[in-house]
């Protein structure tokens, strides 16, 4: 069981995908704008990562190994990605109401998030079981909407301040999220992996 | 062998559900509303559109863009960037300049009663009848000058709205000193 | 001449404060610290604080300048000597000046200017610009000199000069000068299997704490007493800060005593106390709604302490302080206090 | 029965400068040469001018009628001769002109014929709130609100409390004050009167402990029925919000009145006018103002309305000095005004002369929270001021900007000298503007799309009727092709019979 927290918390706090940049950093700066609108992105994640990370594994270790088909990988993530996409947004209605009314309009924009490829791919890195997968996709979701909604309310402060013309918008946002990042750092060692 | 056949179950399976998902979702229409209510309804059409709605549905499918509404000015430029998580661009000066609000003001004793003005009038701000004394209600005018052209006799001219009697400044402060 | 404008309305009285007052308040409470600091370790703390003075004055007229500021008017408010003091008291005394140039230009010029100068900023500049230099430049951060009578080797002043502006080989003993901090001691003894017991009669400390940190850290009590006293700031922060680490740590503590530090050592050593009064309590980075502040002081309090007991760093509260600037914004969101005549659960 | 007494949060403790000015009887003015009456010196409509130039006056008579429920008349001060209506300079935070009638006073101040009527205490409340209406009464705290429409409101609903103001926590104005001592007796059978209207079950007067000659004055005035209370001196304990909080412990819901929870709030000026108007039937022409701060002899005076503020001044002996501010009214929330032209009208209560103003310039604001914690609306200032600059007006919303009371406690202890209560007027014109523009846009939609469905309809109108008539011609069509085929079949038939006669005959 602790093995499953310290996962979680590794993958929300210290390697968090978007604060070292690995993937997932992209989509998050587009959804900045607007608290709903990135509640409403963090809400998919969070329902939309476990079920890829855990879909990336047993797809690996049933399917592919056994049929010394590893090479297929990617093609066949890709499609599981969209599968779960299109599925979710199909069939969300008969798991709850409210849930499927904020997320439906972000599956899409979840779906081809780099963050969600990534995912499945870092899992197959760091060769973990059914449970550690689970346990990273959880955390990543949680690192992600971490980090996304702390810059939406930045963003709010950040469009009122006396920006220097030159970094007005996008640059003051990319500055924000060094010094974040640079925050993280803190974390680093904090659980060997 | 295998590898192909899983890559076409995939694909069958994914072809599937597409063709039977939902089309455009109702949360798109009710977009459409909410930018139409931000827009100054003045159905003038320097926009380049015929009234305000055809050009919140050009916003909403992005054939048009934010900073298109004289009327609006600054302030609806801020309020639709804010909505769509937009830019925020100053007014595009090809569609005219952002001034005071301005009132049809009928000149009573040219006017000749021919009643294309109140045709051409889109919120029927003006009340007359055929060879009959014509006025602009002020409260409803919006001020949108698709009444001027089509007088034959060009009794109609634009004036600058006065609030209440009095010209209201809005950022005046008392006294601003060097 | 100042170029901003000046505007005349209704409240024709004003009370007797200004940005400078607030500022100048601060850097009176912080001198007996700085004072203490030069008696226990040596003179390298005060040349740090002039050095790191001069360079702040120097970068922030010139960014002033190139934003077309009038210098006159925000060069004297005083921020920047603050953000330059509390730099220097955080790096070594025997860092190099190009690192604290660096350091100083990064805090003055990212942390702040481009942000919009004072008041805009979302991250404090002296931590900003700490946690910058102490990624880029580890080694340099880790030698301090030893506390006044734990060695006899002590550093005269033309040695520390030469230590500062030619680097550590100019001396020949300079080992025996520097030593490791007591955390960082305490954290290379434990990871080696040692016992607390062991580490605390180690010369490095004191009687509760640090043999000079100690002191120096009532010295901060005592300036933050005057800061309180001038009502410059809200008593809430500096006790609910130092209050979570307490019981953190006695946490910690009980659960395994030979391997954690008492909790009245861990609240006088490192950048606990110094932190408390004038780091937290920076008004601009921090949140601005009452029961906001608490949940940020007590958010810096915790991340500090996880990551002084498991992170790779020494001292977490710099860290701490940045991530919790970052919450900031989040912070101030959702903690709105209930207005006049509000429903109770309005 | 003492009554408990609360405190209201924030507010603050500064120096008061009455001592300047409370020490000396009023004098009442001589007649100016010029009387600007603006038809503008209340909140709600302007009064409609009845009057023509060249008309002669009297004292007391109305020269301008009320335009609707929430507006009042205007009188003439003196007895004179209308010489003008157009656009003066009035006491305006923008320093803009408006409409007012201009009388040339004649010298003999004849009054007008008045109704006095004696019983005040059992007229009927109706007949008191005509009067009062008729008389031109307005809350002459400052807010400047008819008050009949008040007085309308606690008749109809149940008063537990009729409060009359008279802390005057403004520094440099002592109007209020004096009139306390020089007149306790209109205040206390005032607050009777309103009280028999109100039909109010508690009635309480309440002063600062920096006033006890008034205190003195009211006490020997009272037996058991109203009580008087000396509040501890705090500012702004005389708005309204504050004061009840201070006396009842109760809060006046956010965006509600202070009738929503039976609580009824005169300020003593108003009670005093009220009374005059009922028992001497003279309708509110003069009002006590002070002039303070640097003049030779600051003092209180009894100022005729429509007297230009120069002319107050020149009572006490003012001078023009370089980088001197006029302020009307206090210094905490006066209105700084460029010259002296304007006329004192009724929300007039002070003439505030003084070099030691706020001009330094403004720095950013530094988050520091101690205008939150000075704040009797228990508001986030700081908040407010960053959604006033990035006019995010729905914030500003949820903030509660609108329960801002203007009072400049923030402006007074922010470090970086920033004039807040500037941004948030400017910010509350803005969203009542964006507000009006707003709903002028929905009833135009609205319009517009009535104005399209007449034309469908219209059109489709028309399209019927073509196909009615077509299909009447239709049928008629129908039947006249019907009668010409059967015509044809007939010849046709008869045709065929002779044919085959031939046939055979061949």
């Amino acid at each position: 069981m602790t093995e499953f927290i310290l996962i979680l918390f590794s993958a929300a706090l210290v390697n968090n995908i978007i604060v070292l940049g690995i993937v997932g950093a992209d989509p998050a700066l587009a959804f900045m704008r607007r608290m709903d609108v990135a509640t409403g992105l963090c809400l998919t994640m969070l329902v939309l990562l476990p079920l890829v990370a855990v879909a990336g594994y047993l797809i690996d270790t049933w399917l592919l190994l056994p049929l010394q088909l590893d090479y297929l990988q990617l093609l066949v993530f890709v499609s599981t990605i969209i599968l779960i996409t299109l599925l979710l947004k199909k069939y969300s209605r008969f798991l709850n109401q409210k849930l499927d009314a904020r997320i439906n309009v972000f599956l899409p924009f979840a779906g081809i998030n780099t963050a969600v490829l990534g995912i499945m791919l870092l899992n197959l890195e760091f060769s973990n079981t059914f449970l550690k997968s689970l346990a990273f996709g959880i955390g990543t979701a949680l690192g992600f909407s971490l980090v996304l909604l702390l810059m939406t309310a930045a963003v709010e402060r950040l469009e009122v301040a006396d920006v220097p013309s030159p970094f007005k918008g996008l640059p003051i946002i990319l500055i924000s999220l060094a010094l974040i990042s640079m925050a993280f750092m803190g974390f680093s060692g904090l659980i060997l992996h | 062998m295998i590898g192909i056949l899983i890559i076409l179950i995939f694909a069958i399976a994914i072809a599937l559900l597409l063709n039977s998902s939902r089309s455009q979702t109702p949360e798109q229409d009710k977009l459409v509303d909410r930018v139409d209510a931000l827009l100054p309804q003045t159905q003038c059409g320097q926009c380049g559109y015929p009234g305000c709605k055809p050009y919140a549905d050009a916003i909403m499918h992005n054939q048009a863009d934010i900073n298109q509404c004289p009327p609006g000015g600054r302030n609806t430029i801020r309020k639709l960037a804010n909505l769509l998580g937009r830019e925020i661009k100053p007014l595009n000066p090809v569609h005219g300049k952002e001034g005071p609000k301005k009132i049809a003001y009928i000149d009573e004793d040219i006017c000749i009663g021919c009643v294309k003005c109140i045709k051409a009038c889109p919120v029927d701000a003006i009340a007359g009848a055929p060879k009959l004394m014509h006025t602009v209600i002020t409260e409803e005018c919006t001020g949108c000058e698709l009444c001027v052209a089509p007088c034959p006799v060009d009794c109609i001219s634009m004036l600058v709205y006065v609030q209440g009697g009095r010209r209201v400044k809005l950022e005046a402060p008392m006294r601003v000193t060097v | 001449m100042t170029n901003e404008k000046i505007i005349i309305s209704s409240p024709h009285m004003h009370a007797a404060t200004s940005v400078n007052r607030v500022m100048t308040q601060v850097i009176y409470a912080l001198i007996p610290g700085i004072l203490l600091s030069v008696w226990f370790f040596g003179a390298g703390v005060l040349i740090q604080c002039l050095l790191a003075v001069l360079f702040a004055l120097g970068i922030e007229a010139l960014m002033l300048y190139l934003r077309k500021k009038s210098l006159g008017l925000y060069l004297y408010d005083g921020s920047a000597v603050v953000t330059a003091l509390l730099f220097a008291l955080c790096i070594s005394p025997y860092t190099p000046v190009w690192v604290n140039f660096i350091g100083i230009g990064f805090a003055i010029i990212i942390a702040k200017h481009l942000y919009g100068g004072i008041g805009n900023n979302m991250f404090n500049p002296a931590m900003a610009g700490y946690v910058f230099v102490l990624l880029c430049f580890p080694v340099y951060m880790s030698a301090w000199p030893m506390p006044l009578d734990t060695t006899d080797q002590h550093s005269t002043f033309l040695q520390t000069l030469s230590i500062i502006f030619t680097g550590p080989s100019s001396v020949d003993n300079f080992d025996g000068l520097s030593g490791a901090t007591i955390l960082a001691y305490t954290k290379s003894q434990i990871s080696g299997m040692a016992m607390v017991s062991e580490i605390r009669n180690s010369p490095l400390f004191g009687s509760f704490a640090g043999k000079g940190s100690e002191w120096i850290a009532i010295a901060w009590i005592a300036g933050g007493a005057w800061l309180l006293f001038q009502r410059i700031i809200k008593w809430q922060m500096p006790v609910f800060f130092i209050g979570t680490v307490f019981i953190i740590s006695l946490l910690f503590y009980w659960y395994d005593s030979d391997i954690f530090l008492s909790p009245v050592t861990v609240i006088f050593t490192g950048g606990i106390m110094l932190a408390a009064f004038f780091i937290i309590t920076d008004p601009v980075t921090a949140s601005t709604t009452p029961f906001g502040k608490i949940i940020y002081v007590v958010g810096i309090g915790l991340l500090a302490c996880i990551i002084r007991t498991w992170g790779a760093y020494p001292d977490g509260v710099a860290f701490a302080v940045l991530l919790m600037n970052a919450a900031v914004p989040l912070i101030d969101n959702y903690t709105r206090p209930r207005v006049f005549g509000e429903a109770k659960n309005g | 029965m003492n009554r408990e007494l609360h405190s209201f949060p924030g507010g603050l403790q500064i120096p008061p400068h009455k001592e300047l000015s409370n020490s000396k009887t009023s004098l009442i003015t001589p007649l100016p040469e010029r009387i600007i009456l603006p038809l503008q010196q209340h909140i709600g409509s302007p009064a409609v001018p009845i009057v023509k130039t060249g008309e002669k006056v009297l004292k007391g008579q109305v020269i301008a009628r009320a335009s609707g429920y929430v507006s009042v008349p205007i009188h003439a001060s003196t007895s004179g001769r209308i010489i003008d209506i157009g656009n003066y300079t009035v006491p305006d935070s923008l320093g803009l002109k408006a409409p007012c009638i201009v009388i040339e006073p004649d010298g003999d101040d004849a009054w007008f014929e008045i109704k006095p009527t004696r019983d005040y205490l059992s007229i009927d409340p109706k007949a008191l709130q005509e009067v009062i209406r008729e008389a031109g009464i307005v809350g002459l705290g400052g807010a400047g609100f008819p008050a009949h429409v008040k007085l309308n409101e606690g008749m109809e609903n149940i008063v537990d409390t009729l409060i009359i103001n008279g802390v005057e926590c403004e520094p440099y104005i002592s109007c209020d004050d004096r009139l306390i001592r020089e007149k306790p007796g209109y205040i206390v059978n005032g607050a009777r009167m309103i009280r028999h209207a109100v039909q109010a079950k508690h009635c309480v007067i309440a002063l600062e402990e920096d006033m006890p000659e008034a205190y003195a004055a009211l006490k020997e005035l009272i037996d058991d029925d109203i009580e008087l209370v000396q509040l501890p001196v705090k500012y702004p304990q005389g708005g309204e919000r504050q004061l009840i909080k201070a006396l009842t412990g109760k809060e006046v819901p956010s965006g509600g009145l202070p009738i929503h929870i039976g609580i009824v709030m005169h300020n003593v000026g108003t009670a005093a006018a009220a009374y005059r108007a009922v028992t001497r039937g003279e309708p509110l022409i003069s009002r006590y103002i002070t002039v303070s701060g640097e003049v030779k002899d600051p003092r209180n005076l009894q100022v005729l309305l429509g007297t230009p503020v120069k002319h107050c001044a020149d009572q006490c002996g003012y001078e023009v000095k370089e980088g001197q501010a006029i302020i009307l009214g206090g210094p905490m929330m006066g209105m700084y005004v460029n010259n002296m032209l304007m006329p004192v009208i009724k929300t007039t209560n002070c003439v505030l002369v003084t070099s030691t103003f706020n001009q330094q310039p403004e720095m950013p604001c530094i988050r520091c929270g101690q205008c939150a914690e000075v704040c009797p609306a228990e508001l986030l200032p700081q908040q407010l001021y960053w959604y006033a600059r990035a006019k995010n007006h729905d914030r500003l919303r949820e903030y509660h900007l609108f329960d801002c009371i203007e009072c400049g406690c923030c402006s007074y202890v922010c470090p970086s000298n920033i004039q807040l209560v500037q941004y948030y007027r400017k910010a509350k014109r803005q969203i009542m503007q964006d507000e009006q523009t707003m709903s002028g846009a929905n009833r135009a939609r609205q319009h517009f799309i009535s104005r399209n469905d007449r034309l469908a309809r219209e059109a489709q109108e028309q399209n019927e009727e073509m196909l009615a008539e077509s299909e009447t011609d239709e049928t008629d069509k129908q039947s006249f092709i019907q009668a010409a085929v059967e015509r044809t079949r007939a010849k046709r038939a008869q045709m065929k019979k002779p044919e085959k006669q031939q046939d055979h005959d061949e």
